[in-house]
């Protein structure tokens, strides 16, 4: 392998190898099996050997579902490729299924054919029954369609730690860790790095250390000696840009991104958050940098969080909220006063499966509308997208670059897809990243004398951005009031003048429009003069998008793509872009949001594809999808 | 974060603004505007540090007739915005000025949990018992009965005891006054500035239009001296008409006003008032008529950590222990590798 | 005059009569001057003698903004008519100013050379400057424009009461009965309805009743003897329909809409609600008919106002909340939860100026997106709306039948010109009023076995209404749970299933689509068959519109109306309607909310109309439009 | 509104749901589910009567394994769902089971007016102190310093004593119980079943996932006599093991433990509970950790006019001096005119 990395396991001789572009793995257990961790470190493991990769995991709903449930199943699939891919793939090539309920879960999924791995120590009556197993299906020829690898995991790890210094319950917890050395030979993978991680994990506890990476070498050797695989599957790495990489939690770098901007704009980052799925994870990380001055304010209430962050905003700071959609929509009153009031705020919104509670743990994309229109009266905000978890930085950026510029709210959208999903982040220069310095109001400038005999003009506006002064308190000889009534032009006074009013909501509405002329034109990817169709996509559909584009491209059919970052106000060439082209197809994880505002603004007749079912597109869907469209039947 | 001005010497005028003041004529808001505008110069803080925040209804209309920074947020949520700019600018003054209803209805839940938290807010409720602005219908401080234009055969729920209430919380400062008392909501708002922590302040006020004399029984003339006792750290509960002075004693748990000075008891067995002992504090909160007076003054001052002390402290001690966050090695952090121009991909980041 | 009611003045001989078909007459003063009484009293009066009429207040912001300033002046304009009108017309003929401030503020509306009565007792420095008037209008000619009619109100009403047992404050508080007495005059109006309404007023105070009616007379015969007027107005009758009338309010018509509602369908009405202006009025109405069983929750919030409601639904009552604009936006999160419980509840919102705290006091149509679309993911509701004062009534019977017959939250939107407002209706026949009786799920009926073992199927849906059973608690045999999770198709359990949640997601959808096979075809007003031009309107606009769309067609123009009740689902013709005509122009108060959902639904390059002034559109103004939009230039 | 079946004797296993209990393995809150399902059957009420409504939580998954009418609503708004339901159907038995963030952190404020209106809800309020269902964060009720998801270098605020917020808003019923004590616990459910207002119940619940052992100082074994005092109407307080029984004795007004039995101090002294008195259950909401035990039972229960029966009263008033409300003559209310068929106006309704 192409990798400076040495390869514990010497070549293989006595197995076949097939070499793949492309692999899709799935580790599916109960939730007390530690299928996240053996997913992930599979999936660092790669990065390492460089493969592109893109993960996803599938938590249950529960905290710990009863064991063996379906209700407890927990997933995690990562794709492994040697060219740059997008998403973690539509069907597994390869299942690790460590009990009867993961297998009956997710079985449905693998593709033809596909390689499946069984933990049979688990298929006993009472784990078979309550995953509603009539037979047992490693019995009952059910599985003739896979190639099937049954492999007694409990037993060898209990056999492999025989003696170790720790109790049963704790062996048997190491069973995944087995599993992962055998995958680990199946895909020629290292063991160094997941040896490290082991021992700095368990740093405090060497004899688990120790024990995990016994069983981890055992099960790779396992693989290697037993004839139990007939074949090995080799990916070579991917030709990624030369830079230096992580692997990136979609939240993760949301909030790596909120610092980077309290660092570029210098302004402390306050957030205001109250927990809710997926969004908490925001609030962890950031509780977690307070040597960069972060503060994190645990509200009481979504309510209280965006208060909270208004009035931190008031004060000078870089005000941030975060949450999901109920309590988004508990927000938006005060997102409300934010507009009115005219300051930089950052609403955070990881969207999931609604409506009400919904699908806590599900992802979808069907707040747009609830983020554009939800607030009373005439209250425009900016909106903007992240399409990747590693985008989430620069959309955090991006994000926060147009609440100071403009002082307005701004949403930021992401979702659980997004948020949960990983992918590798090449890491920006900070040096490069975009200056956001901002500058208060002081007296003598900005602002000044409003005409009507005020010292000083807090809606007096920047003529280019129309951005009105922030003066913060402690500035002396700028004491001013501001509210949620209507204010007058220039002088921020509370007016019921009726002109005045009509004039102050073109002037909100014209900021926001203003936001436009700071974007740059709309990328088209694939034939920018136009063509047949154009699938127009935003936030994290982006990578089913480009795979279906691209396949599409290469079947020969006319098609390009556009992602929308910005969401409000679109791109001012977005109109005569979407002209170019036949027909325009817009894939939502909704019933068919940005579809609406594209026909209302451009009269278009755009075709929705809506999918609402708390998951990602396939790549494949979209493919199929544009094939109809086109009359290409295959 | 700002360069301060050097501060002369200011005076009441200089907390006035240019705003009209848009209160109906005979309103008890007034009286507490002038006492906080003459208060504020005293404390010898540039003005520029004051902010003064409220949330909607006719007390909320405070801040534009205070020359201060000052925010009409909405309806109930001013404690929870004090809150934000409170702990990220705790160098600042911040004042919340409410209602009854903006407070204790609407905006319960914030102003429990400032009082939890102890943020360093002082939060001045004008209580006249019922909703001015919306034209009279009844609040959560109205008495049980009480006819309004929502309750026209009465209200049939208890009120609160905002002091009870405050208390509950885990309030660390907590005081009444009376909007027309000038001289004691004066002292009264003094004390509260001079608390580090959150304090509570419940104001009588009087709605001449929409619950005209709801504190008569107190600020009547003649009721005045009876009606009412002064909370005085250290000393003893006394009250009463020169004629008629009385104290309060304890029989077991219970308060019982009995007659002091010749013939009465000895000042030996009153209550001597501790502002600092929860279980008085409770009692005091109890107190009121038809047996018993009106308790005014500071019923509870303890001095505890601040929330934004503690969040300042642990940023300070995450820079001392971690230096003050390097933007490059956070975003390294974990494993990563690095791509060569070759293509080759080693371990950590390269060079 | 055509009525069988005695007019107290013998016909005037003096002074000559001119006739009118209309006129529209403001009295505005000072907040502490009466004005809303003394409009309403000439409103009644007007009625009896049968003009049509509708009315508009202006009240300031402020409680009791300082005497004599601008922020204190209250207004009230009645438009009176002997033909069907429907709306307080745009510029009053007649205006009655009590003091300076009232000129100032109010003068810009009166019509050329219309008439003006001032209070010149009112008319000194400090008023003057108060108002802002740097000389005396009635003295440096500015004024020379209009009728002027300058009397000393207060002089004349003090000389009235000499002697009478009242302090001066007292009496001059009857100077707007003296000038009500005068303008009765001039209009030719019998004082008995007013007579008798003091006295009912004052039954306690008779002194006050006896010198009010004193006053009134002496306003009267002074008008009557003096050579004050030299002119006196007549305006017939107006040739209602034969029936029994009343003048109402809007938000008092929707209240008795809600009751009549409640004993149509045999449910107790029960209203969750928390004051806001202009909603407060609605909690006012209902707490005062408790003997119709009606039970009204002054809630701690809005939040708890909704829910209040939602668990009386769950409950079995007729369940309703009410807010305006900033309280609807924390309704949200409940709102979803009624959507996904699927539980009747009628969500009125009595809009207001926008966005945030706004203009309270001030009319806006800006919260249609917000109802529509401010909900966290896919959350579908029935959406209706009130034209006039009157027609609240019937709104108010429209959503509750649909939310009954659906199962659904259904909005009814108001505003604060149709809340405030007032207009002569014709009492309908109780028992013609729609029959809403619903049959509440029982044991053995609806619902029955779900097929996967449950007893009770709380989804199993009426395959014409797609409305699940309400089957309410107290009913042996129906122990049911539901909840804001998605629920699995038919038996409500929990459901994550991808598949299903789209179901459900669709299911919901479609529900609320099947409303508008229940509403009857699109009315056309002016030619159904099609022209150059349809005017499409919804709430408060009505008025406006079918007067300018009155004179357009007058003038000639191929123009044409429709105006919908129906927001959400929008008819099913309505369509196919807007596309036999030209153009289609929709007139707002908000910037082109109904606008956006026409364009994206039908691709129809709708022309929109916006006015976000906090004040209903003029008459002029909408004519103006068409007129333009025609080409037709005069 | 609906016949009401003939109730045979019902029993734990009919309050049971087909639905498989989801909660972790060793959670509290299968201790509490098994109390309630066996008290519910010992009430004697029809199994359709009962309502069960709850927030969003761990906790609140609870309707889901009760069979009785439930409602899995939102977060925090149990108490305001409950109170709509309740009030507009004072017979049924409406039940909320909450969390110390459902009801203490988003639902404060639903709470505290729910007690201040004495609706009858019978309010269960799981006390973790922490957030479980959205994994481990800290909770209004965890102690300062506390370390969580989101607290990495722990709290800096206080937490609320939910028993002291509840009396502070003028509960009528406020009591505290812990989940593995089962008699203690169906016997303080029994209680609050029967009082006729709101009962707001502290159920301490250990979440062995995130929370694991935080009531450990009164629940392992060697500490459960010397830890906790029963709060008995009538009885003095006494706690301790066999050996070293203490009680607790007033110092004036703190309370201080004190050995008794021989060589101890005479009952006599000791303080007997009254759980009507209103300073006593201040004073034991107070008690606790480090120096006193913690109290369990009943802290106050008074009777006192609850908002539904409030309201119902008011209807039927209303109805005996009006008659129930004609709509006709409501229609017509106020000055009505007629139009003739000639178009002839008359005052009055004519015909
Ligand atoms: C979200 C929201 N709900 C309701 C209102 C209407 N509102 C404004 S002030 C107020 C209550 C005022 O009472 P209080 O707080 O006691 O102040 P006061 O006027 O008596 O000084 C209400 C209900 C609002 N502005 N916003
Ligand atoms: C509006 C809203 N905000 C936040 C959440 C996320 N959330 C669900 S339960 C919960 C708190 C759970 O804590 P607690 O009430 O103590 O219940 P427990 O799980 O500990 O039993 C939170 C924050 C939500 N579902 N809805
Ligand atoms: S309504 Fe009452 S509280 Fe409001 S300004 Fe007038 S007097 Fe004051
Ligand atoms: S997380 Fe805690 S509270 Fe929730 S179910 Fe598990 S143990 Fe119980
Ligand atoms: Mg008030
Ligand atoms: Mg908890």
């Amino acid at each position: 392998m192409s990798t400076v990395l040495s390869d514990p396991s010497e070549r293989p001789r006595a197995h076949e190898v097939e070499r793949f572009r492309e692999v899709v793995i799935r580790f599916a257990g109960d939730s007390g099996d530690g299928m996240q961790l053996t997913g992930s470190q599979f999936t660092t493991t790669s990065a390492l050997v460089g493969n592109d990769l893109s993960t996803l995991p599938d938590f249950p709903a529960e905290i710990r579902a009863p064991a063996g449930t379906m209700a407890g199943v927990s997933a995690f699939q990562v794709r492994i490729a040697d060219h740059d891919i997008h998403t973690p793939g539509d069907q597994p090539d390869v299942l690790v299924a460590m009990n009867p309920a993961a297998l009956m879960k997710e079985l449905g999924d693998l593709k033809p054919s596909g390689v499946l791995i069984v933990n049979v120590d688990e298929f006993n009556e009472r784990n078979l029954a309550k995953a509603g197993y009539a037979s047992n299906p490693l019995e009952d020829g059910s599985l003739a369609g896979y190639r099937l690898y049954p492999v007694e995991l409990t037993t060898l790890t209990r056999r492999t730690l025989e003696g170790a210094p720790l109790d049963t319950k704790s062996k048997d917890r190491a069973k995944n860790v087995f599993a992962l050395g055998m995958v680990y030979w199946m895909f020629s993978r290292p063991l160094e790095p997941t040896i490290g991680w082991l021992e700095r994990k368990f740093a405090r506890k060497p004899e688990l250390a120790a024990a995990n990476v016994q069983v981890l070498k055992t099960g790779f050797n396992f693989a290697e000696t037993t004839e139990v695989f007939q074949v090995r599957y080799e990916v070579e790495p991917a030709r990624l840009a030369p830079g230096v990489y992580r692997n990136v939690l979609g939240n993760t770098a949301l909030a790596l991104g909120l610092v980077a901007a309290s660092r570029r704009s210098g302004l402390p980052l306050f957030l205001g958050a109250y927990p809710i799925t997926p969004a908490s994870s925001l609030l962890h990380e950031l509780s977690g940098l307070k040597q960069f001055g972060v503060t994190t304010f645990q509200a009481e209430d979504e309510i209280a969080a965006v208060s909270a962050a208004i009035g931190a905003s008031f004060g000078g700071a870089l005000a941030v909220t975060a949450s999901s959609g109920p309590g988004i929509a508990l927000k938006a009153e005060a997102m409300n006063l934010a507009v009115m009031a005219e300051l930089p705020l950052v609403v955070v919104d990881v969207q999931r499966g609604g409506p009400s509670t919904g699908l806590p743990t599900k992802t979808e994309q069907s707040d747009l509308l609830q983020v554009m229109f939800g607030r009373n009266g005439e209250s425009p905000v900016p909106i903007v997208a992240a399409s990747s978890p590693a985008d989430c930085f620069d959309a955090a950026l991006e994000a926060v670059r147009i609440a100071l510029a403009h002082m307005v709210p701004v949403v930021l959208l992401s979702d659980g897809y997004l948020a949960n999903g990983s992918e590798p982040w090449r890491l920006p220069e900070v040096g490069a990243l975009p200056d956001l310095r901002v500058e208060f109001a002081s007296n003598g400038h900005s602002g000044g004398a409003s005409g009507n005999g005020h010292a000083f003009a807090p809606y007096r506006r920047n003529p280019e951005t129309l951005a009105r002064p922030w003066a913060v308190p402690g500035t002396a000889g700028l004491e001013h009031r501001i509210g949620g009534l209507e204010k007058e032009d220039v002088t921020g006074n509370v007016s019921y003048d009726p002109a005045n009013h009509e004039r102050m909501v073109q002037l909100r509405a014209e900021k926001v429009e203003r936001v436009a002329r700071g974007i740059p034109p709309t990328a088209v990817h694939g034939d920018p003069e136009g063509g047949d169709l154009l699938v127009v996509g935003w936030g994290s559909t982006a990578g089913a998008i480009e795979g279906a584009v691209r396949m599409a491209r290469e079947e020969g059919l006319s098609v390009s793509r556009v992602h929308l970052r910005h969401l409000n106000p679109l791109p001012l060439d977005l109109g005569e872009v979407l002209g170019r082209f036949e027909r325009v197809l817009v894939p939502e994880m909704n019933r068919g949001q940005l579809a609406l505002l594209l026909r209302a603004r451009y009269l278009i007749d755009v075709v929705g594809y809506p999918k609402v079912q708390g998951r990602p597109f396939f790549r494949s869907e979209i493919l199929a999808k544009i094939r109809t469209l086109l009359g290409a039947t295959r | 974060m700002t360069a301060e001005a050097v501060t002369p010497a200011l005076t009441a005028k200089d907390f006035a603004t240019d705003q009209e003041v848009r209160w109906c004529p005979g309103c008890g808001d007034y009286a507490i505007l002038k006492a906080v505008q003459s208060v504020f110069p005293e404390l010898g803080i540039p003005r520029e540090r004051f902010v003064v925040i409220s949330g909607i209804g006719c007390s909320s209309r405070f801040p534009y007739y205070m020359e201060t920074y000052g925010f009409h947020t909405i309806h109930g949520r001013a404690p929870a915005i004090a809150s934000g700019l409170k702990v990220s600018r705790p160098e600042l003054e911040v004042w919340v000025a409410t209602g009854d209803g903006d407070a204790l209805s609407i905006g319960g839940n914030h102003l429990i949990h400032a009082l939890r938290r102890n943020v360093g807010l002082k939060i001045l409720m004008f209580n006249n018992r019922i909703y001015g602005l919306t034209k009279g219908q009844y609040s959560p401080t109205s008495e049980r009965g009480k006819r309004t234009a929502s309750t026209p055969s009465g209200s049939v729920d208890n009120p609160f005891n905002p002091l009870a209430l405050a208390l509950g919380a885990g309030a660390t400062f907590v005081a009444r006054s009376v909007d027309i008392y000038l001289p004691h909501l004066k002292e009264t708002l003094r004390r509260a500035a001079a608390h580090p922590g959150a304090a509570f302040v419940e104001i009588y006020q009087n709605c001449n239009i929409f619950n005209d004399r709801a504190f008569s029984y107190i600020t009547d003339k003649e009721n005045r001296e009876s009606s009412v006792v002064y909370l005085e750290h250290g000393k003893p509960l006394v009250f009463g008409d020169k004629g008629a002075r009385k104290g309060i004693r304890l029989a077991g748990l219970r308060p019982e006003a009995v007659p002091v000075g010749d013939g009465g008891v000895s000042p030996g067995e009153l209550v001597v008032w501790d502002e600092t002992d929860p279980q008085l504090a409770w009692l005091a909160a109890q107190l009121g008529p038809p047996d018993l007076p009106t308790p005014l003054g500071v019923l509870r001052a303890v001095p505890d950590l601040t929330y934004e002390q503690g969040v300042l402290a642990q940023i300070e001690d995450a820079r001392r222990r971690q230096g003050d966050g390097s933007l490059d090695e956070l975003l390294r952090r974990g494993d990563v590798w690095t791509v060569g121009e070759d293509g080759a991909i080693s371990q950590g980041a390269a060079g």
